[in-house]
């Protein structure tokens, strides 16, 4: 399916651009991060746990880059696999301009889930990835304007998964020092962070609200939704892993779930 | 995952063991119990062919995990008909009414029904009825189940056959 | 359809269930009639699933001064059958009839409809018509979160991960206000094409008191506002149906599937709407 | 009714409790997944998530690192067996595709099996299935009829997207005919995508006892699934045995064993173990074949007095990727205008591949020509300004008219749809309801009244694979009967009715009677349950081979008694001799004799009380039927009430009405699901969409109304006078209630040829109707 539209960010173009680059402020934008361990300069597994009511489901996934052309434009493409659940892949053209000091970015999304996923998927995702979409919008604009209120040095530790609302609320400014100068310098001691670095996974939590989209518009059984809604969750999650191994890699690289995987191998005795 | 003692009584009959906490209950009492006249027909708690009693009350054995029936007294439709073989009044009336055709949904139908007019319930027509909409039977177009639903509610067959 | 391996706890009391929710990766098993087809789709596939069926203390109805509560695992069908909802509120003893099948109201619970927001279920939209609360408990306290307030989107609520809904509290209405109930669904026990479930009082030919919601009309169980307000304090005799119906289907967000289109949902919620609203005047003036 | 034409008929025509029942109803069943044996293993499929595509890689590791997991085998691990799937007709070699039981470098549809697990059980199988990885290379997927005529190819090996063509363009004398109508009317019926849906889904399990394969199948005949699978795997087919005991209802999906079936049983060869695979819902909704999906445009001309002159049909068939034949459903077009009388036909039939599931058999597979036709009949009738019923009238076959051969050749006799008509008439008053709708109308309630006819070719006994039944009877040295029939039920009570026949015809109790009917290597070959034949040609076989051992016994009775054999009468198990003084002997006694005793058997005469018939009926059997159907459409939600149905059939002879009733009810149900209810979509990837039972929708309790019947029984030339009645509920149920809606709707001037009648299509038609009835 494809979905277009733009926004606008109430902070300057650079600002947006970096915080939007820093892989520790990603980390806690999306949901249910469990980890986003870098294997290689070319691995990255990502372990994202995501849980709505009971629909819990865990992803691990890969993102390309491709048409750079900082900080003007890009193209980012990403695929992520959900084991039994099925796959989701998508893209987007994504293009950020300057707008009276605000940063206005404009999106041209083309996304599909696949297997199972699409199969159970309901109309409902929509909501839910507007929901998503929306959510995604409104915190990181707190964390970019708090940002600008107040740089402070940034916790290097390790990041745990957000509570939930709550918690994640409370993690605001923290979230804001992670996007603060230190993203700045770390920027300057990795280049290929000034280059490469797109708000990949904003763009795809635009990726996911595009993919609901299209399940309204083509996938059917209303009494499903919460498939749909785990596809949304998923395929942000994949968007995290993408991110990160974006920067590394040419080649998508689908890494499963350490943890289920270690409970199947482990067999069905106890 | 982890595994889990289990005591149940099926049938009147006492069974212990262990299962894995995914067990389905349906497919304890099938391959562990070897009740196979619980028949799985959907595995996500639409068709009803899997519905047994458990502690007098209809469930989709589906929809159950085996080590939640822990300490439970459960019946299957092989627990109905006299040790002699004479039938159930639920499974006479199915029979005396052509209510099966394949016989796979039929444990389920059987089962609703045996446990809604269980003692001396006297459930309406309605009642048993609006209970016939948590099965799916593919073959009959539910002509004789409904017959024997009206038989088994005391009421009067309505002039069918020219 | 076989589920992914998972731990099981069945914890015989509250404190012990928030224990092991407390601990992450946990999923609640109350009634099981929509988390069981989850996990044998493997759309759920937890570490641990905590089963809070033998935990007395989560079930029954209860009369506290002002109100029912409704203890979080007491089954459909108990609800169904219990006197005391029947005479507090015989409009939600109507809801419940509607719930799934008989087989899955006796497993099916109050608390696990009503906390899994189903956008098209019967308890979500009943919970914010009526005013109910919802009593959630976790190891950092407990508190009472308006139905209102606690649905956000499909199958998504404010609930944190820690938390266990313990009872629904529905607050008093007079006993002579009058049912609005309305289903309409391909075949019963499907989820509901368009829904609609309020009440009504009246108190010398005016509208004292309205509380009315949809579900199956858009992403989560929503309230009528601009109808309830344009009905708050208006004499019954004067009341422009259709021109309410209009309101009602104003805040409705209905969506395509292939059971039905939006545009269905709007056109049958507009005129179930505007029918019972008639039929609901009319019974009080006569 | 008439006198069932029996001989000494005391349990034909007598709704007798059913001898499957006592078994059924206490779950003493045996389902293939009833099916245990030591050692056994579990299979779970790994499945294509894209419709379309070339497999890249594939990563088993995993999946063979899960403990308890036996093998995981992709079709290179297959290909050793070199199987060619033959199709239920046993072409071969078969057309279309070829077939690999695992997708072999190429996924031609969602759920296309890419790899197999064989694991201690079914939860291991399904963990390991989970971790098969798959790199696809994926390509635009071609869904749709229209796509497939532009689109890439579906597959490879076939030079385009036709699966198969028959007919020509609209000729001159046609384009002449339609020239000089009075009236011609045209219209396109769309029917969706249906999925058989068997309550028991598919399933086997793999056995091998020596030398011998022992497959256990959910199957329709275990006499065509031996063959199939003696042709699939190249083995004689001696070496392989089918065992179908009981069977959850097949409905056509199960006339043959496909991908899965033939993966599993390949399997349980490479292991040399007991192995089941049984599908689940999921997959059978995922990837079971399915039915339908059709588009037929007709135009019809009629003479100014409403008489059929002549009709030109396009149809296209959506046969999906791998159907069980690929083919443009021809038969369509031959059974078309059976009981009307139509000068001059013609058709284009296509049949298209798409990476859609492919099709399977379903409940008349050819039944869109009663839907079309009788839904088209009701348009002209309103076009034309007739009265539907006179308009059927004037152009079905009387008896006079018969023999009748039709346009596509196929000569008609005995055939009473005429009659149908009018003894359906007599039970639905429709002046009285005319009267009824009128004074609704102006309540604003919408009645509508739908009338079909049909005739339904059944027992069709000129294709070789439907050709003959064959009986085995024989009389034990106890007295009792076994019967060892090549009939196969699925729900169909043939251990019942076999026995009703046969116990009149040898006049022995109808309980001293055991029908088996379950195993490929007891008793030959018979097609089992296939285009509503067994009652015709099983039912048959039993009277003939009956016939055989009730002459011996009156030879071998007379001769003990030196009297005449026809002074010997079979009464309830006792052999009565007529003479001075009456001499009675039990069957037993006779039957002792004939084993044990041939010093006392006329001279030469074989030894025991074995008889063996194998019978052909003539090359049709027609059944014929009128459907009435009264509904009210709720104009405010588009919701459609089945007030009153009646069925008026001419089955022949029956054997059992309440079984004849049952398969009459059962197909209508399902008649009623695919206008009301079912549906099988696809989403713009090729995806199925309707994969559990809240979103494909069977007809539930409430749906299906209380059925009427009313029954002549023209005794058919076939052995007994029976004509097939299986099929034809299905049939002529959705034109009936179609009819039915569209005579509802009339008022707001709406077409219903689009399946299924959702209730916001059939909103849509009334907002529709009233917008343009206020412009």
């Amino acid at each position: 399916m494809k979905m277009t539209g733009d926004q606008r960010i109430a902070a300057p173009r650079q600002r947006v651009w970096q915080a939007l680059n820093d892989p520790e402020i990603l980390k806690q934008c999306i949901p249910g991060c469990q980890s986003l361990d870098r294997e290689s300069d070319t691995r990255l597994k990502a372990v994202i746990a995501i849980k709505v009511g009971p629909i819990g489901a865990r992803f691990a996934g890969a993102v390309t880059l491709s048409d750079l052309d900082p900080p003007n434009s890009y193209t980012i493409s990403g695929e992520g696999q959900g084991g039994a659940a099925g796959f989701a892949k998508g893209g987007a053209k994504v293009r950020l301009t300057e707008d009276e000091g605000a940063t206005r970015l404009s999106y041209d999304v083309d996304a599909q889930v696949g297997g199972r996923l699409a199969q159970l998927g309901g109309p409902i995702i929509d909501a839910t990835a507007k929901q998503l979409a929306g959510s995604f919008f409104k915190k990181f604009g707190e964390i970019v304007a708090s940002a600008e209120a107040q740089p402070v040095e940034m916790q290097a530790s390790a990041v745990t998964p957000p509570a939930g609302p709550a918690a994640a609320a409370d993690r605001g400014p923290a979230l804001a020092q992670a996007g603060g100068p230190q993203a700045r310098s770390e920027a300057r001691r990795s280049p290929s962070l000034e280059h490469q670095g797109p708000p990949m996974a904003w763009i795809l939590g635009l990726v996911v609200a595009a993919m609901v989209g299209f399940m309204v518009g083509h996938a059917h059984g209303g009494t499903s939704y919460w498939v749909g809604l785990a596809i949304g969750l998923l395929v942000l999650a994949a968007a995290a892993a993408g991110y990160e191994f974006g920067r590394r890699a040419a080649a998508p690289v689908i890494t499963l779930d350490p943890e289920l995987l270690e409970r199947l191998t482990r067999g069905s005795k106890p | 995952m982890s595994e889990h003692p289990i005591d149940v009584t099926i049938n009147g009959q006492k069974h212990s063991g262990r299962v894995e906490a995914r067990r389905s209950l349906c497919d304890f009492l099938r391959m562990d119990g070897g009740y196979t006249g619980v028949h799985v027909g959907c595995e996500h708690g639409v068709c009803g062919a899997c519905t047994v009693i458990v502690d007098g009350l209809a469930v989709r054995s589906c929809l159950m995990l085996a080590v939640q029936a822990n300490g439970a007294s459960i019946t299957t439709v092989e627990g109905l008909a006299a040790p002699d073989g004479t039938l159930h009044p639920v499974q006479q009336a199915l029979r005396d009414e052509h209510g099966l055709q394949c016989g796979f949904c039929t444990p389920g139908v059987v089962m609703s029904l045996a446990a809604l007019t269980a003692g001396n319930e006297k459930p309406s027509v309605d009642t048993l009825m609006a209970a016939l909409s948590g099965h799916i039977c593919r073959c009959t177009g539910y002509q004789g189940i409904k017959r024997a639903v009206r038989r088994l509610a005391g009421e009067p067959q309505p002039s069918e056959h020219a | 359809m076989k589920p992914a391996p998972f731990d099981y706890a069945a914890p015989d009391t509250v404190e012990a269930a928030l224990e092991h929710l407390s601990g992450g990766d946990a999923t609640i098993l109350a009634g099981g009639q929509t988390l069981m087809p989850l996990l044998a789709l493997r759309m759920s596939t937890p570490s641990l699933v905590v089963d809070i069926n033998r935990i007395a203390a989560l079930k029954g109805v209860s009369r506290p001064n002002g109100g029912i509560r409704i203890a979080s695992v007491t089954r459909q069908n108990e609800l169904l059958a219990s006197k005391t909802a029947a005479d507090a509120l015989p409009v939600l003893v109507q809801a419940v009839s509607n719930v799934g099948h008989h087989q899955t109201r006796n497993r099916g619970t109050v608390g696990g409809s009503v906390s899994l927001g189903e956008p098209a279920a019967e308890l979500p939209a009943a919970s914010v018509a009526l005013g109910a609360s919802i009593e959630a408990h976790s190891k950092r306290g407990s508190r009472r979160i308006p139905a209102e307030e606690f649905y956000v989107g499909p199958y998504s609520t404010v609930l944190e991960p820690d938390e266990l809904v313990t009872a629904i509290h529905f607050p008093d209405w007079p006993a002579d206000s009058v049912k609005l109930f309305r289903e309409v669904t391909r075949r019963p026990g499907d989820f509901a094409l368009v829904g609609l479930i309020g009440s009504m009082t009246l108190r010398q030919g005016k509208i004292d008191r309205v509380g009315i919601a949809w579900f199956g009309m858009g992403p989560t169980p929503i309230k009528a506002h601009q109808a309830e307000a344009a009905l708050a304090g208006q004499s019954a005799s004067g009341i422009d149906v259709q021109g309410i119906a209009e309101l009602a289907i104003a805040d409705t967000d209905p969506f395509d599937d292939h059971h039905a289109t939006a545009e269905y949902r709007r056109t049958v919620g507009r005129r179930v709407f505007a029918r019972l609203l008639g039929e609901a005047l009319n019974v009080r003036q006569a | 009714m008439n006198a069932p034409h029996i001989a000494a008929a005391r349990f034909v025509g007598q709704r007798l409790p059913r001898k499957e029942d006592a078994r059924l109803l206490t779950g003493r069943g045996s389902y293939v997944d009833d099916v245990v044996l030591p050692g056994m293993l579990h299979v779970a499929f790994a499945r294509s998530p894209i419709a379309r595509g070339a497999i890249k890689s594939i990563d088993l590791a995993q999946a063979r690192a899960v403990p308890g997991v036996r093998a995981v085998y992709t079709a290179d691990d297959l290909a050793r067996f070199n199987i060619d799937m033959v199709s239920f007709f046993l072409i071969t070699p078969p057309p279309g595709p070829k077939v690999y039981p695992l997708a072999k470098d190429r996924v031609a549809h969602v759920g296309d099996p890419v790899a197999m697990i064989v694991a201690d059980n079914r939860y291991i199988a399904e963990d390991a299935a989970a971790l098969v990885a798959v790199e696809y290379e994926a390509e635009d997927p071609v869904l749709t009829i229209e796509g497939a005529k532009s689109g890439a190819r579906v597959h490879p090996d076939v030079e385009s997207n036709v699966a198969q063509v028959m007919g020509m363009p609209i000729d001159p004398d046609l384009e002449k005919i339609f020239a000089e109508a009075a009236h011609v009317v045209t219209g396109t019926i769309k029917h969706q995508r249906i999925a058989q849906s068997p309550m028991e889904t598919r399933g086997v399990v793999f056995a091998k006892q020596g030398d011998e394969i022992t497959v256990y199948l959910s199957c329709q005949s275990p006499h065509v699934a031996a063959r199939i699978l003696a042709l699939d795997f190249n083995l004689p087919q001696s070496s392989i045995r089918v065992i179908a005991k009981d069977v959850g209802g097949g409905f056509g999906l199960k006339t043959q064993p496909w991908r899965e079936e033939v993966a599993t049983i390949a399997a349980g060869l490479l292991l040399n173990r007991p192995v089941k695979w049984i599908e689940d819902r999921l997959e059978s909704l995922t990837t079971s074949n399915l039915a339908r999906e059709q588009e037929f445009t007709l135009k019809l001309a009629f003479a100014a007095d409403a008489r059929l002159t002549g009709c030109y049909g396009d149809y296209a068939l959506n046969n999906g990727a791998f159907p069980h034949a690929p083919d443009c459903n021809v038969a369509v077009m031959m059974f078309m205008w059976t009981p009307y009388k139509l000068p001059r036909f013609g058709f284009m039939a296509t049949g298209w591949h798409t990476n859609t599931i492919g099709l399977g058999g379903y409940r008349g597979p050819w039944a869109i020509e009663s839907l079309a036709r009788e839904a088209m009949l009701d348009v002209a009738a309103r076009q034309i300004g007739i009265d539907p019923v006179e308009l059927r009238r004037r152009n079905l076959l009387a008896a006079a008219d018969q023999p009748y051969t039709t346009t596509m050749g196929l000569t008609v006799e005995d055939a009473t749809p005429l009659e149908c008509l009018d003894n359906l008439l007599k039970k639905v008053d429709v002046p009285a309801f005319r009267a009824e709708q009128v004074a609704a109308r102006k309540q604003g309630r919408y009645l509508g009244l739908g009338i079909a006819v049909y005739i339904e070719p059944t027992a069709a006994s000129g294709f070789p694979v439907l050709a003959s039944d064959v009986a085995n009877l024989r009389i034990e040295p106890t007295g009792k009967v076994t019967a060892i029939l090549s009939t196969h039920s699925q729900g169909h009570g043939t251990q019942t009715t076999m026995a009703q026949v046969i116990a009149d015809r040898l006049g022995v109790p109808f309980e001293d009677i055991s029908i088996y009917e379950d195993d490929s290597s007891r008793g030959g070959f018979g097609p089992g349950a296939a285009g509503s034949r067994q009652a015709v040609v099983g039912g048959g076989a039993s009277i003939r081979a009956a016939d055989i051992l009730v002459d011996k016994i009156k030879r071998i009775a007379a001769h003990l008694n030196n009297a005449n054999p026809q002074d010997v009468h079979i009464e309830d198990g006792m052999v009565k001799v007529a003479g001075v003084q009456e001499v009675t002997r039990t069957l037993r006694e006779i039957a002792e004799i004939a084993y044990g005793d041939p010093t006392r058997l006329p001279h030469g005469m074989e030894m025991g009380l074995e008889a063996q018939y194998r019978y052909s009926p003539p090359p049709m059997t027609f059944t014929s039927a009128a459907h009435a159907c009264i509904v009210e459409v709720d104009a405010e939600t588009g919701f459609v009430t089945i007030k009153r149905w009646v069925a008026s059939e001419d089955c022949g002879v029956m054997i059992n009405p309440a079984i004849v009733e049952g398969q009459i009810a059962g197909g209508l149900a399902q008649g009623i699901g695919q206008v009301l209810l079912e549906e099988v979509e696809f989403d713009a990837q090729g995806n199925p969409t309707t994969v559990t039972f809240k979103d494909y929708m069977l007809p539930a309790a409430v749906d299906v109304p209380e059925f009427e019947y009313t029954h002549i029984c023209t005794p058919s030339k076939s052995e007994g006078g029976f004509r097939g009645v299986g099929e034809g509920g299905a049939i002529i149920g959705p034109p009936t209630l179609v009819n039915a809606i569209a005579d509802a709707l009339e008022p707001f001037g709406a077409r219903c040829l689009e399946l299924p009648l959702t209730p916001s299509k059939i909103l849509q038609l009334i907002e529709a109707g009233r917008s343009n009835a206020a412009a």
